[in-house]
């Protein structure tokens, strides 16, 4: 489904990103780790078409994606959140998940548009809150409609930026719920994630990012015994 | 001729840079983009023409009286218009549309009130308008004086700003305005401060060119246009870059001039500008 | 579909606003007064212009009309003034609107005609429809001829570009053939109306009379700086330097001449050196400066205007446009007096009758006045017309220019 | 309220505007032109920066080009073919500025489409003066106030509908989305600058149409009469006092400010400038953050009966 090879991003003088070779396949859940300033937000943002790489190659689902701007990205298929919510609040909390519809690759709009709305609003847990607005809505209900926005298209592959940070334990419970619906669906995750719990429990193999370099690959309980992802995290002393 | 010519455009560009300077430092630090800024240099200049016409005193006096008054005008139009729109805004867009609007405002207002005490025809009187040969160029004294000034304040503001504590709390403000009550900042004293600052450059700008210009009393806006184009160029809330860009836009509007065509000093001015802006947005000199 | 309703609610707003903004029209004409009105640019880019020469002889005008007791109408009764003056804001638009309501709405009696070569012009055609008669004293238009003809009731009195051009020549032609000049002009113009129609008419003048034009350039609104210019205009070896400049540009080509002690045979700047500014703005070192216009300084008919409107205004008028503009307040005043307040008979005196102005006895030409002083020179303080040279009162031109100092 | 109702009341409107020029004198056709004008420019204006909050002095730049054209071509091509041609340059000039810029954010957009405007103005000058040594034009169409303004009144109710059209399509989610958050609108499969060039490119050729339909009332421009730089703040100031988020803010602030700026223009035209100023700064106090929050506040309490729209 995705391959990335050899990606690197460079701003200046810093290499955020060095390097970097996975693949993902149809139907994976895939947890990208690493600590604070890894590279993994960049990683995402490369693969979403937020930035352009300085080096390297990205496929996905057959088809080049590096150097491809972020609409022709989404309208293959490749939906994504953001590590800080961003939501459109001049809109009605229904037309937030109509947008990606009505531009998507073969666009929705109008009746159709607002059924397939309501039932990822429900599917996420807003039901019935469509025609609110978005400043209506606290934390993890923005959380949500964020979700909705992303898996409105039902896209081959959904980029998770963080999205379970700031979560109380039972905000999280239902969150890590959805994610594990979704993926029962048969959808393609690759998510960043600091939330150890949800990462163990949703995603049977793991990627580590330090220094923006990966440093480890392979299943998570594997990595996350890996005395080198250790070190990353919690410093060498502690090895 | 290219010598002379280069003399020339520096000389005229350290009058643009003069009054780029203050402008630079209000919308760097204070973030308020001030339409009436051409209004502080223009009442400078009224000022000074006073002080001369009628009571025959100095202009270099004028000069001195009229920085305090451009900074108190200034710190005070802040203190009673501009900081209530600040407090209002819930984000900056809000500020800056808020700005636009009340600084158009007071543009038309101190307009309307130099007509109404002035007159709008031309004024001005004369000094030193003895020449200085300068590598084959011939200056006017008070023109000179202009450049030398310009070099002066701009020079002292850099290193006040790299040196002192007061030039590293501004410097603060402008360059990350989120992060300065961390330590302790005081924004909002900062920014009134960075704009009486500013008005008072204005004003000594105003005061410098009325030693070698008539001016009318509507001067102010082509003014704030050039200072802009300029604090685009250096890049906001960079001393040196405003200087920089001044002296840039004068020598580049003297060769425009003398080796293409005058007509289009002007058209390359904007040229220019709109270059930067396309190539780098955030200044020249960023 | 809630923005209909807003739509009804702003629709009715516009209504009611636009509905009660023309009731109550101009009142009846009962006759207590003449209603005079006019549009100019007190405020905005052409101000300067305005306020120098447009303004205070309206002012002064009706000051002198109010003190006379007010406007004598063919029967020998009189009335007073009343006087609507609305400002353009330097706007096209603005004007044509005020213009507008000053016939329509205000239906007042005559109509003075706005500052500027362009504003003259875009009023024209609403002064034909509206038949007032427009005494344009501040336009200087190329194609006169064709002018009255479309617009009958138009007078034009500050002379066509190619007449300043052809008396310019008719100063220098014998200098240059007595070999006091070179024969090679200099020239600089401002991109405007004004500095366009003006240079053109100059460059065929030059070329007929075999003058060699050896600088030609243009420079835009807004350039402070003269300094390269001159510089060249000095390095072409012109003894004649001509500039068809703004008074901001004027005052500054001066100011920098002086600097760089370009002292060409022949100085000629543009409008504002015939402002009463020009010279204290130079120490008075303007002696033998020459540009458009002129006075007859020893006219006892100027000399009371001068008085007058230092006296009454406190300030002086300059010497160009200002005493053109206050003859033709005259000029309407006595055809006011021998026809009344019928436009057609007053616009028709205006062009055949015979007028007493502080110009003189002055006369119109196919809607024009020729008789006019096209160039001066500062003289003694005074900016004195030297041509038509053949006019009376003429002074002779100081060619060369004596020294700045 | 229904759609059918929504559109009659429109037609009615614009039939009770076409017929206000009947019953009042010529002074009022200047009037009626001046007002259409303005809600034209400033409803243009709100069309491409009232949902994207690019804030544009260019429109001078714009309405100037379409006087101009006028200009050149008046004893050439018949009127209607102009306006034609001043559409056509129009869209084109915004093509090229629009693909060129539209990346450039917040006040250095603002600056850079004031350059733009003083730019088209210099060239335009330098090329008259240079090559055909005229600047001054005139314009001689036989064309009324009264027709002008129903030209301008056609022209505006094209732009509320299209401003209408586009609330009602995708579009509108689009453009309030790049309003909102540019990256969300990428990402959500919107081609943000091609959004953007689009809706620049339609309000600069709404724009240089005012212009071109207004040029006759002149006869004689020069590009200091038609590229004065005080239109682009009028309008601004105009549709940002209504509100350009709304299909009607602009049409809002621009009818009573149009009346406004009159009245005081000919009731104190000695202290013009200084009640102007005051009235600005007033409005900002006054009315905060514009007749856009009111409208916002209206929308808060009426939320609920909005939900069917």
């Amino acid at each position: 489904m995705l391959k990335v090879v050899n990606l690197t991003k460079r701003f200046g003088g810093l290499v955020a990103v060095n390097g970097v070779d996975f693949s993902v396949e149809e139907g994976e859940v895939v947890g990208l780790l690493g600590p604070n300033g890894s590279g993994k937000s960049t990683v995402m943002n490369l693969i979403s078409g937020a930035l352009p790489p300085t080096l390297g190659e990205i496929d996905f689902d057959g088809q080049r994606i590096d150097r491809r701007p972020p609409h022709r990205i989404a309208k293959l298929g490749l939906s994504r959140t953001f590590q800080l919510v961003r939501l459109t609040p001049s809109l009605k909390i229904r037309d937030n998940v109509i947008l990606p519809l009505a531009f998507g690759v073969f666009p929705v709009f109008g009746r159709e548009a607002e059924k397939r709305a309501d039932a990822a609003l429900e599917q996420v847990g807003l039901a019935g809150r469509g025609d609110r607005l978005v400043h209506d809505l606290n934390y993890i209900d923005q959380k949500r409609l964020e979700l909705a926005r992303a898996i409105v298209t039902n896209p081959k592959m959904l980029l998770l930026d963080e999205w379970m940070a700031g979560l109380n334990p039972t905000e999280l419970r239902a969150a890590m719920e959805l994610i594990a619906g979704l993926r029962d669906s048969g959808m393609t995750i690759l998510l960043v994630e600091h939330i150890m719990e949800a990462v163990r429990a949703l995603c049977p193999r793991c990627i580590v990012m330090s220094a923006g370099t990966k440093i480890a690959d392979g299943s998570t309980d594997t990595v996350l015994a890996d005395p080198h992802v250790i070190e990353a995290y919690l410093g060498k002393a502690h090895v | 001729m290219f010598l002379s010519t280069l003399v020339i455009g520096l000389v005229l560009g350290g009058t643009y840079a003069l009054i780029a300077l203050g402008l630079t430092i209000q919308y760097g630090i204070a973030r308020i983009m001030n339409l009436a800024y051409g209004e502080i240099t223009i009442a400078g200049a009224f000022f000074v023409l006073m002080l001369v016409s009628a009571m025959g005193l100095s202009p270099i006096l004028g000069l001195i009286l009229v920085v305090p008054l451009g900074f108190a005008i200034s710190w005070l139009v802040y203190g009673v218009v501009l900081h209530p729109l600040v407090k209002r805004a819930t984000h900056g867009g809000q500020l800056e549309i808020d700005s636009i609007l009340v600084t158009f405002g007071l543009m038309f207002l101190a307009q309307g009130l130099f007509t109404m005490f002035f007159g709008s025809e031309f004024k001005g009187y004369n000094w030193l308008q003895v020449p200085v040969n300068l590598l084959g160029a011939k200056i006017a004294a008070g023109r000179m004086l202009g450049l030398v000034i310009a070099v002066l304040i701009g020079g002292g503001l850099w290193i006040a700003m790299q040196r002192t504590r007061w030039g590293v709390n501004l410097r603060a403000v402008a360059n990350h305005p989120e992060f300065a009550p961390l330590v302790g900042i005081d924004r909002d004293r900062a920014a009134r401060m960075a704009f009486g600052l500013g008005g008072g450059i204005a004003a000594a700008g105003g005061a410098v060119l009325s030693m070698y210009q008539p001016f009318t009393a509507i001067d102010g806006g082509f003014l704030t246009m050039k200072a802009l184009v300029i604090v685009i160029m250096g890049g906001v809330g960079n001393l040196g870059g405003a200087l920089m860009a001044g002296l840039l836009i004068g020598v580049v509007e003297a060769f425009v001039s003398y080796a293409i065509d005058p007509g289009l000093t002007l058209a390359a001015t904007y040229a220019i500008f709109l270059g930067v802006l396309l190539w780098r947005p955030k200044g020249l000199f960023a | 579909m809630d923005f209909t309703r807003r739509g009804l609610v702003a629709a009715t707003a516009v209504c009611a606003l636009t509905l009660t903004s023309f009731s109550g029209m101009a009142a009846a004409q009962d006759r207590t007064s003449i209603r005079i009105g006019y549009a100019v640019s007190k405020t905005g880019v052409n101000a300067a212009g305005a306020n120098t020469t447009t303004i205070p002889n309206y002012e002064l005008w009706a000051q002198d009309v109010e003190a006379a007791g007010g406007l004598t109408l063919p029967d020998g009764s009189k009335l007073p003034l009343e006087i609507i003056a609305y400002d353009d804001r330097s706007a096209t638009e603005d004007l044509v609107r005020s213009v507008e309501r000053l016939a329509r709405q205000d239906e007042v009696d005559f109509i003075l005609a706005p500052w500027g070569t362009g504003f003259n012009l875009a009023v024209a055609p609403l002064f034909a429809r509206f038949g007032y008669p427009q005494l344009a004293g501040t336009s200087v238009v190329p194609n006169i001829d064709g002018l009255s003809d479309r617009w009958p009731n138009s007078f034009w009195l500050l002379g066509s570009s190619e007449a300043y051009a052809h008396s310019l020549v008719d100063v220098l032609k014998p200098a240059v053939d007595n070999g006091a000049l070179n024969g090679k002009v200099a020239m600089i113009s401002i991109a405007d109306g004004f500095g366009i129609e003006l240079s053109s008419g100059a460059r065929e003048a030059f070329t007929d009379a075999g003058l060699d034009l050896v600088m030609d350039k243009t420079y835009p609104l807004g350039t402070q700086d003269f300094a390269t210019l001159l510089q060249e205009a000095e390095g072409s070896g012109a003894d004649i330097f001509v500039a068809y400049s703004y008074p901001g540009d004027t005052f500054a080509i001066t100011a920098q001449a002086k600097l760089a002690s370009y002292n060409p045979k022949v100085f000629h700047p543009g409008v504002g050196t015939n402002f009463p500014v020009y010279a204290p703005m130079n120490d008075g070192k303007v002696e033998g400066v020459m540009s458009l216009g002129g006075i007859d300084a020893n006219s006892p008919a100027i000399q009371d205007y001068l008085a007058r409107h230092a006296e009454i205004l406190g300030k002086a008028p300059d010497s160009w446009a200002s005493p053109v503009i206050y003859a033709s307040l005259q000029m309407l005043q006595q055809a006011i007096e021998r026809k009344g307040l019928d436009r057609e008979a007053v616009s028709a005196e205006l062009a055949s009758g015979t007028f007493d102005t502080i110009l003189g006895s002055l006369s119109l030409e196919d809607n024009q006045l020729k008789d006019l002083w096209y160039i001066g020179q500062w003289q003694n303080g005074n900016f004195v017309g030297i041509s038509p040279t053949d006019k009376a009162g003429v002074a002779d031109a100081v060619i060369p220019k004596p020294d700045w100092n | 309220m229904s759609k059918q109702f929504g559109i009659l009341a429109f037609v009615v409107l614009t039939a009770a505007m076409a017929a206000l020029p009947f019953g009042i004198g010529e002074y009022g056709h200047g009037v009626l032109v001046g007002m259409m004008s303005y809600i034209v420019l400033a409803s243009a204006w709100a069309l491409f920066s009232g949902p994207t909050r690019y804030v544009s002095l260019a429109t001078v730049a714009f309405f100037g080009i379409g006087a101009y054209t006028v200009a050149v071509l008046a004893d050439h091509l018949p009127f209607g073919a102009i306006l034609v041609v001043a559409g056509v340059i129009g869209l084109g000039v915004a093509l090229l500025v629009g693909m060129a810029t539209l990346r450039l954010a917040g006040v250095y957009f603002v600056i850079f489409s004031f350059g733009l405007a003083e730019l088209v103005r210099q060239l335009i000058t330098w090329f008259e003066t240079s090559v055909t040594h005229t600047l001054g034009r005139y314009i001689f169409v036989e064309i009324t106030t009264v027709q002008i303004y129903w030209l301008l009144l056609g022209l505006a109710v094209i732009t509320l509908a299209l401003r209408w059209w586009i609330e009602q399509s995708r579009l509108g989610l689009a453009v309030h989305a790049i309003g909102d958050d540019e990256t969300v609108a990428r990402h959500a499969g919107v081609n943000v600058t091609g959004v953007k060039l689009a809706l620049f490119a339609v309000s600069s050729v709404l724009i240089t149409l005012a212009g071109a339909i207004q040029a006759p009332r002149w006869t004689y421009v020069e590009p200091s009469i038609v590229f004065n730089p005080t239109i682009s703040f009028i309008t601004l100031v105009m549709a940002l006092l209504g509100g350009p988020g709304r299909m009607w803010g602009p049409v809002a602030g621009a009818v009573p400010l149009y009346f406004l700026f009159e009245w005081i223009a000919t009731r104190f035209p000695d202290q013009n400038a200084v009640i102007l100023g005051l009235v600005f700064v007033a409005i900002v106090f006054l009315v905060p953050g514009g007749l856009l929050s009111l409208i916002d506040k209206w929308r808060a309490r009426g939320s609920g009966e909005q939900s069917h729209a």
